[in-house]
């Protein structure tokens, strides 16, 4: 029924939608949670690895490309696995009595 | 591979909500290690996902890198000593900067070859190499401030906040001369004034504000990833980078709002500092190597305790802080923990000045116990509250022979596993001694006048947060 | 219509059945108000105030010579002569049943109101001075035993050693009892207390001490907020039941009294040898007999090292309030007794209201 | 017209933008007013953007839709009774679910005209359908029983979960074979089956849950709009639907918490009252005419009051408030409230019982008055809060003559503009006389211990929310 | 580079995002405006009117569908219209001194 | 080494040098502790006590006749008859400069440690009996106050009319300012508080109390804590600014004392005059002349209807408390004064310590 949407356009829809959640996921944070909270985004945020993966996926891209698509996913890797783990260490250091 | 675009999708829906659940999940120390799993989980699937999409082919420099970034991800992360942890997300931050930038460089010289450029997908990938860059430098900066090889101090110079704006207009000339033309060394110089905002950004800023402006780095590189996202159609990265981008952006305020700052201050270093008059008591313990922490963080570790020990003071009395003393004690004596009042002999400016006042309040004898009786109690405490006390629990009285108390027996407060002081300042008591117990490993103070501080910490007990 | 406030003759009684102010507002109704001269002296009410206020300071005879006489204490037999015929005598009788003074004044075609005879309702409560002036004892009782305890009442942690608090009990928690109760709480004395009647428990709790819980087998409750008397096993099962918590008090401050009946005894001699040195027992039922059968009246005794304090007028030891207290009982009482009339004030037909109704002494008493 | 699919998606998102800020303003009394104004904007830019696309080629019916619309829904909000609102939202519902049935029902009858039927659309359509219709008999009914129409007690009989969970199930198999076959009977009976369950899940409920079941009915009418949005591949109708969905019913659960009930017990109301003991204090009071709040109601008008008077009893002593209460004190004057204490002479159980209470909390002599000097000032008070007190308000003593306590004078705490009880029952108090100022108009009671209720209201004072 | 997503796919994206956000907007209101927001809401979910407009408005349709269309715009604009007027009305009651 | 505990001989004097509890601590550490039959009884400690806690009860000439001679009060020219030669006195002195008493002392070689020469350091708070015995008497001084005013302190409502809370100024915040001001709080007066060192202002108002401001044009602040004497002029300015808040107040409590100069005039006779009839003053400072001139040390009377209380020493009338902290500042003082040599416990050298070498009395002095 209804034409198809310019892609950029759906972009745009979930990128508004998503800062909605942005802006409300993290309130009420218990202070003490504040530095795994950024550890945890900082992991997240190693979503580019995706972008890069896709970079240095096509063989097609040509070589210099496939080289900065390498050191993107080198990167975002050591920010994912780092990330993570440092978050997971900084949680069980959070681990109370009782 | 040959997983479905729509598939691919699905997968990258469920990974975003597991993102989502995964930051909800840090919000509260019950949920927080299942939080971190959700987010594994969310970048296992997605990254699952890329690679069995049609358009992941080649998997040699995937595999290299993937493979080289675990085992450094993984050896830094274990590695790192606990105290070097904020400079670890900080460099950690510093890699997905330049990720961004590689990327968004990577798909202009990848869609150039095919010919596929148009202003809006330029103009996304400026915005995601120039925010990947800033991201960048600033991390390393903030790493370097952190790490000690940079100095802590807030660097000041005139004209810095001019200078940053002329920077930034003339990034903005370029990226738009790029989006318009393509031309490479637009791209570049884009790119170096990029890296270069990044530096004069952060390097106003003091060692003390680091943990907020790495959040608002975090921040940043959200926002550069959803640039990324625009750039390559992804609607995961879009969401995440969204997402990170705007709850780091909120954390930061949190984090400003916890340490009663302002964030424009933070952020823009040049102006708090400028206009503020003298420093805060944050500061100024933090100068001296002394913790600081907010309500919540007392709280955290109190409404979990086995016991806690208040030692009240001169200050309780000054701030009149006794009918909120005893609401804390009720609240913590709900969720089974344990409170004593100790009170030294001298304590206050009277024989018993203490006991007027825990009376008026209507603080029960039982648990109001004299110096001899409590003393050894202190070692198996999880958490002493020294409320506006501070010559009675002072261990320079046991340590130093030279100091005017020296001979006075004290509360060994310190022994406690935690202590938490507060006070208004950094001042000494009636003595005019400085407090040794201050400098200690287990101890931080909460700054402000003690009836506020503990009408908060009540507060933060009775409520809130969903 | 004249009204008389003579000065108290009563031995130590300090107090005044009027006080200027109200003395104001009696005159302002109308009232002629004569004053025996020296009259509120020993109240911290001196002559120039009442003259200030409106009164006319008289000599003795003229202050009983009235239409309505305001007493603090049981007259005389030489006040009753003094008095008016066909007057009207408002105050305290001290008297349950037979009493010839009484007699006398009814005699005289007097209309005697007693003021202990006061119902207890909600409406009385303004005129109740027998609610008023226990308020004041109690208090009053607290202070004393402060005064002649040793020690400190308050829990009090110092470089010279601690102080611990002292133990109070409290028995009868009543007006008087639960103002006790409640000084010696203001001093930061760790206080507990005990009543018969059940409904008090909750009482002492609100004023923040402990109730001691017995149990014995009945209900002290009686009438109109009283406490009747107890079965004689009863009483026994009490006497053994408190001895322990009464033996560990510092201070004890006794108000179980049960109207024209003497009062129980509830700490025996036995505890009072338990007791520590120097500890201290106020008997507000001295008076009546005594809670504890070592108490003297109107005398502060040593016994086995613990100081029995037996004074029966502790309103007259805060003579001010107490007679400002007690002359707003009289007022409120008299704004029910008279009504504007043709010439002047005139006195209501006191057999009409039930207060006053349930105040008057018959002939037949 | 030709307003093109992008400009049109782009007017959504700005529409949807402004429905969620509206929704969020809602939650403020400072941002309310504004809130609905984004909320009108938003339905202004969605209903242009929509009359300017390709797709609305008639306006005719339009036009007469929405003109009548529009009258029929002014006279109705403009002459409705204030006390009549609920009944009239629960009517709006109604219309809400009867659109989503027709506009479903609409969109199959013209796809399948031109042959456009497939599974996934009709399953869309199902569902739109079944949750309109269950919406509409389910508004219907809620309107009836707040109307008075039908009786407002909960209908129960023993199998009612069995039979809407057979039902619920029929209806399931036949959106099933609707959506395979197309069906048009499968569609109709479907329908039918589907305006039956909404009579029969709200049936049982009684009315004074009704403002909970219309949020939840809301709820549905949201997830039908979405329904039909995936139906006619709308984003705004899906992020609204969802948005309304979402919130509709987590407001439920909000009121319910409010209302110290549980979600489930009153949804299906069978449940909980089965098992419940006997009735609450609120139930008891509402039978009686008597009005009950929540703390947050008192609170509401207490924090921008000119001036609160406190009126303490018996019960406070009993509860211990006094602390509490200095702390409420605080707080409203912190916020520019006068508060005065008024202590009727016979307060409490012994003379001066409010007095040794008032000063062991440390409330300054100043703010407390005795009956005299007060009672002439309630007239000008905009909120009295009677803590613990009872007999020393109560208008009996000076109307009815044959009660105990006629001729005792009162504190005229009814005078002022609003009175708050706060009391745990409908219970009298010493005296054992009905206390007639429960009834007054301007009277509400806050059923609880006294010092919880207040530390409620210290907390709703002090914080939270963002 | 990337393919065309189905369309329900993501209307889907959408709609999750926008449960999220319906989930955390509420949070937090004052008991006094639960009423009002439930009202407001109420005229919200009155967005079917699009639905209705675009049903309404296709004179391809046929009489019948655009007379299911018509009665739904007629349902929905009282939900609109009423709604909002009625929230406005709540609110202004909430008008407080001072 | 041998300890004595003498019995208190002063008029009036209750307290006893050492109690059970520390007799027993001193037992413990290896002293000859030697009491006086007596001693203890009027504090509320019997002899019973003290031999249960290892004590040697003894006759008076034993209990003189000792190493180390523990009193509270002065001692009597008799009574330094009785000390053993070069044993050590530890007491108060209640002198200042030139003495014959002590000089009797010094001449027998005696070493001699006043209790008031205490410095105010932080470590000799735990032995600073002016410290621990003004505390008793700042409590003492409020109650003597309550049970001499004619009314109530607190506030009280009730359906007999309201009582105003007493309004209670207190003069000199000090250690025993402080603590009467507390105990008038508990009981629920208004209270406000004066002293000239300027850093009380703060700790009053951490009692709650309400400071009361005077702008002298000078601090009063003194060394060791102590305050200095003003000049005349700024006498005069406080006197004259004060009269109104006096005037005002319904119950005074002074406390104003200079170490070795009679007390500061702060009540005047025209004040007296101007304050309510019935008012109470209690002026701890009659033993040094008084804070007002009509106070009459050692006794009560009453002046322009005001009741002055001149007692001199309210320790004395808590006695178990008052001996039990005295007590414990001796154990703690003794504790700093030996060392446990080859053959026992073994007297330091007390000019080695900065405590007990400024508590000594040399020759000269
Ligand atoms: N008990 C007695 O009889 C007596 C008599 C005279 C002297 N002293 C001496 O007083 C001292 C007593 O020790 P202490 O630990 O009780 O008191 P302290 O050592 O004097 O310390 C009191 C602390 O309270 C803080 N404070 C003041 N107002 C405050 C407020 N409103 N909120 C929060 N904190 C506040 C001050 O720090 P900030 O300024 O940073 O807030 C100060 O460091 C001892 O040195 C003792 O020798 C005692
Ligand atoms: N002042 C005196 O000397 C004296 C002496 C004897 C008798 N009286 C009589 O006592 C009465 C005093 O009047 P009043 O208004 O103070 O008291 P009241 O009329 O007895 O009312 C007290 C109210 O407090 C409520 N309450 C009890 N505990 C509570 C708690 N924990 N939290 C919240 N509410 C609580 C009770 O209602 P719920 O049970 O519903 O909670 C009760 O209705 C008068 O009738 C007076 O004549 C006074
Ligand atoms: N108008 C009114 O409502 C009104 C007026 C005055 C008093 N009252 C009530 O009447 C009650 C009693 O008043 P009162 O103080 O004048 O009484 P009271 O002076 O006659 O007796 C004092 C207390 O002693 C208690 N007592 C008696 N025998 C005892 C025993 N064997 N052991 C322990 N306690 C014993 C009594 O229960 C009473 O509480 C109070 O609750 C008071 O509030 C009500
Ligand atoms: N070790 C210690 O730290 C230690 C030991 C004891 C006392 N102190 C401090 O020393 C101070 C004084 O102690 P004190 O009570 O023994 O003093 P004190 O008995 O000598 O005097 C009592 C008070 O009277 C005040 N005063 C004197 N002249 C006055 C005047 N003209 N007007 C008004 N007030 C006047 C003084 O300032 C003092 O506060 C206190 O602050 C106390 O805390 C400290």
């Amino acid at each position: 029924m209804s034409e198809a949407l310019d892609p950029s356009i759906v972009a745009l829809y979930v990128f508004v939608l998503a800062c909605f959640i942005g802006y409300w996921v993290v309130w009420g944070v218990t202070p003490s949670l504040h530095t795994p909270l950024v550890a945890l985004t900082n992991a997240i945020s190693g979503i580019v690895l995706v972008g890069a993966l896709l970079v240095a996926g096509d063989p097609n891209a040509g070589i210099l490309v496939q080289i900065f698509g390498f050191l993107a996913v080198l990167l975002a890797s050591i920010n994912v696995f780092g990330g993570f783990l440092v978050t997971h260490r900084m949680l069980s250091m959070f681990k109370k009595k009782k | 591979m040959d997983l479905s675009v729509n598939h691919q999708a699905l997968a990258y829906l469920v990974s975003a909500i597991l993102f989502i659940l995964g930051l909800k999940g840090l919000t509260h120390p019950a949920t927080a290690r299942r939080g971190n799993v959700y987010g594994m989980l969310g970048m296992l699937i997605a990254v699952s996902a890329t690679l069995m999409s049609r358009e992941v082919q080649s998997y040699g420099f995937i595999i290299a890198g993937v493979a080289a970034g675990a085992v450094i991800g993984g050896i830094l992360a274990v590695r790192i000593q606990m105290t070097a942890m904020p400079q670890l997300v900080a460099a950690l931050h510093s890699f997905v900067g330049m990720a961004a930038v590689l990327v968004g460089i990577g798909t202009f010289l990848h869609h150039r070859s095919l010919d596929l450029l148009n202003p809006v997908l330029m103009g996304e990938i400026s915005a995601g190499v120039v925010i990947g860059a800033i991201t960048f430098t600033g991390s390393v900066i903030a790493f370097g401030k952190l790490q000690g090889l940079l100095s802590g101090a807030p660097v000041k110079f005139t004209g810095q906040h001019l200078l940053n704006a002329l920077i930034g207009l003339a990034t903005i000339a370029l990226a738009v001369h790029f989006a318009m033309t393509g031309n490479l060394l637009s791209l570049v110089a884009m790119t170096l004034l990029a890296l270069l905002i990044g530096v004069t950004l952060i390097i106003p800023i003091g060692g003390a504000d680091m943990p907020v402006i790495i959040s608002m780095l975090n921040s940043y590189s959200g926002w550069a990833a959803a640039a990324t996202g625009f750039t390559l159609h992804n609607n995961l990265l879009i969401i995440v980078g969204a997402l990170v981008g705007c709850s780091g952006a909120i954390l930061s305020y949190i984090m400003c709002k916890a340490m009663n700052r302002s964030i424009l201050n933070v952020v823009f270093g040049g102006f708090g500092s400028e206009s503020g008059g003298g420093e805060s008591a944050g500061a100024q313990a933090a100068e001296r190597g002394v913790k600081s922490a907010s309500v919540e963080d007392a709280v955290y570790w109190m409404e979990d305790a086995g016991k806690v020990i208040i030692v009240p003071g001169y200050g309780m009395a000054v701030a009149q802080a006794q009918h909120a003393l005893k609401e804390l004690m009720e609240l913590l004596q709900a969720r089974d923990v344990e409170v004593k009042f100790a009170i030294h002999p001298v304590a206050g400016r009277m024989p018993g000045h203490m006991n007027v006042l825990l009376a008026e309040a209507d603080i029960p004898y039982d648990n109001v116990l004299e110096m001899d009786e409590i003393n050894p109690e202190f070692p198996g405490t999880d958490v002493v509250l020294v409320v506006g006390a501070n010559d009675v629990v002072n261990p320079a009285a046991k340590e130093d022979s030279s100091s005017p108390i020296y001979g006075m027996p004290i509360l060994e407060a310190g022994r406690a596993r935690q202590v938490y002081f507060l006070k208004r300042s950094m001042r000494p008591g009636y003595s005019g001694v400085d407090n040794l117990l201050f400098y200690q490993e287990n101890t931080s103070l909460v700054f402000g006048d003690a009836k506020d501080t503990i009408e908060g910490m009540n507060a933060a007990l009775k409520g809130g947060g969903h | 219509m004249k009204i008389g406030i003579p000065l108290e003759t009563c031995p130590g009684e300090t107090r005044v059945a009027s006080t200027p102010d109200v003395v104001k507002k009696l005159v302002g109704k109308g009232f002629e108000v004569l004053v025996e001269a020296g009259a509120g002296v020993a109240a911290g009410y001196p002559d120039a105030e009442f003259d200030a206020a409106g009164a006319r300071l008289t000599d003795r005879a003229d202050a009983f010579d009235v239409d309505l006489l305001l007493k603090v204490r049981r007259p005389q037999a030489d006040e009753v002569q003094a008095m008016r015929a066909e007057g009207v005598y408002v105050g305290l009788l001290e008297s349950c049943g037979e009493d010839e003074i009484v007699s006398a004044m009814l005699a005289k075609g007097m209309r005697v109101l007693g003021m202990e005879r006061m119902p207890r309702t909600s409406r009385a409560q303004s005129m109740d001075a027998l609610s008023s002036q226990s308020n004041i004892a109690g208090y009053r009782a607290t202070i004393e035993a402060a005064a002649r305890y040793g020690r400190f009442f308050p829990m009090m942690m110092t470089s010279a050693g601690s102080a611990k608090p002292a133990r109070v009990v409290v028995l009868g928690a009543g007006v008087a009892g639960l103002q006790a109760i409640a000084t010696a709480r203001r001093l930061g004395a760790d206080v507990h207390a005990y009543d018969v009647r059940p409904e008090t428990r909750e009482q002492i709790i609100s004023l923040g001490a402990k109730p001691i819980d017995l149990d014995l087998g009945e209900s002290g409750s009686g009438e109109g907020g009283y406490a009747k008397e107890l079965s004689d096993e009863a009483k026994a099962r009490q006497q053994a039941a408190l001895g322990d918590a009464l033996a560990k008090a510092h201070v004890i401050v006794t108000t179980a009294q049960i109207p024209c009946r003497p009062a129980p005894v509830l700490v025996t001699e036995e505890v009072v040898q338990r007791m520590r040195p120097g500890s201290v027992i106020v008997d507000l039922a001295a008076g009546s007999g005594g809670n504890c059968p070592l108490t003297v009246a109107d005398e502060v005794v040593v016994r086995h090292d613990v100081t029995l304090v037996g004074f029966t007028n502790y309103p007259a030891m805060v003579p001010a309030d107490a007679s400002a207290f007690y002359a707003r009982n009289l007022l409120n009482l008299i704004e029910i007794m008279v009504s504007p009339g043709d010439s002047g004030i005139e006195l209501a037909d006191l057999t009409q209201d039930d207060i006053t109704a349930a105040m008057l002494v018959s002939a037949a008493a």
